[in-house]
């Protein structure tokens, strides 16, 4: 199935991408996501620890499962205020 | 009265709007507690040229919204607002402003720290700070919104 | 910054003219505290029509100029403004304006609520309270500026 | 000596006026200018532990001796915030 997956700041920056859709298998959790996305961003690895993560625009959990076309985004430590 | 935006922040907008929603509710309010977060010159030593920040807009509003039912579980009367702005912002500009109404003063100030505190810990929004001398993002709290330890850490410190 | 005044009050205006006076003293503030007092629809059950603050003008801003020296004793890398409003308020006005402003924002939030402890204390201000049914003077504390008790009172308040 | 004399709230509204002059004896203390105004208006009579007071719109203390032109305004307690 195919899920669209979006980084943000310090994540983004590293990755050097923002937005693209991927192909996961059927079942994947949005932790499979991630392990993809730092498979293909080894600098995102350190995050694997302080990443959180949402699932269209809802906070997520890493270990939930996602649904075809789910809009997964991670999130760095957070810094706002 | 709660938003991400790019435009720079009036505390007496939230406030009009603020004490016209609690009027609304019943007696009104008779304390408005409020906080302005505000981009400073330095930073741990090093010369600010300007900050930006970022957010996850959507979920950054859905966060506020956690944040104030969670304020108004605790401080019934309670009325919150809150918004961010997001972009470059020049020193001495705002990048956040909280208003909390209540009937009496104490909750007013517990419940604009309360939110402030919140916002540090869960809310996706980022600052990226540009130095005379280079940059650096800054990252604080791994966001968890259901942490009811990071919560209770947060009342403790509006309650102290 | 430390007034009375007959017109209505503007936390933004306040917060402008404190951040530009700490910045122009070194790095600027990070974290601005407001306080608002608020005229409310009811008091102790009573329906309220309009308040009257009276003050006495002189005295009062020399209360408020040693509220501020105290506290930056305490803090001193804060500024503070307190801006009193007089004659006739309506539901839903401003009585007080308070805007404190320090590096960070628990200090901020101290010296607010000192400040506004403080008023509480020892401001030559009366409200003066008209009901549906009647009107009443409040009498809170007799004003005494050099009670050390008081004001460690205040202090314990607002670092709590 | 000649001083003035000013009250406040409901001290004001208690005496029915607000600012006069007054003769002392040389050597008055704010409590003797105090003494004079509840002789002459009795409802003021249960402030006297509540009153504060100014001299020349400072705080002062009932003990302060006064000088010939000094503003003396007695202080009901306060409710402003």
């Amino acid at each position: 199935m195919r899920v669209t997956v979006r980084l943000f700041a310090r994540l983004r920056e590293l990755a050097g991408r923002e937005v693209w859709t991927t192909e996961v298998p059927a079942g994947a959790t949005v932790a499979d996501v991630w392990a993809t996305v730092t498979q293909a961003h080894p600098p995102l690895a350190p995050f694997d620890r302080a990443v959180s993560c949402a699932v269209n625009a809802n906070f997520s959990r890493m270990s939930s499962p996602l649904q075809e076309g789910d809009d997964v985004a991670f999130l760095p430590p957070v810094s706002g205020g | 009265m709660l938003a991400v935006t790019r435009d720079p922040l009036s505390i007496d907008a939230l406030t009009t709007a603020v004490e016209a929603a609690v009027r609304a509710r019943g007696e009104g309010c008779g304390a408005l507690a409020s906080f302005l977060g505000v981009v400073r010159a330095t930073h741990q030593g090093r010369a600010v040229r300007y900050l930006e920040y970022e957010a996850f807009d959507a979920l950054a509003v859905k966060t506020f919204a956690q944040i104030r039912d969670e304020a108004l579980a605790r401080w019934p009367d309670a009325e919150l607002a809150l918004v961010h702005r997001v972009g470059r912002l020049e020193i001495g500009e705002a990048s956040i402003a909280i208003v909390a109404a209540t009937a009496h003063r104490a909750d007013a100030f517990a419940v604009c720290r309360y939110a402030i505190e919140r916002v540090k810990q869960i809310a996706p929004v980022w600052k990226h700070e540009y130095f005379v001398d280079g940059d650096a993002w800054v990252e604080g709290a791994v966001a968890d919104p259901e942490d009811a330890d990071a919560r209770e850490k947060a009342m403790a410190i509006a309650c102290a």
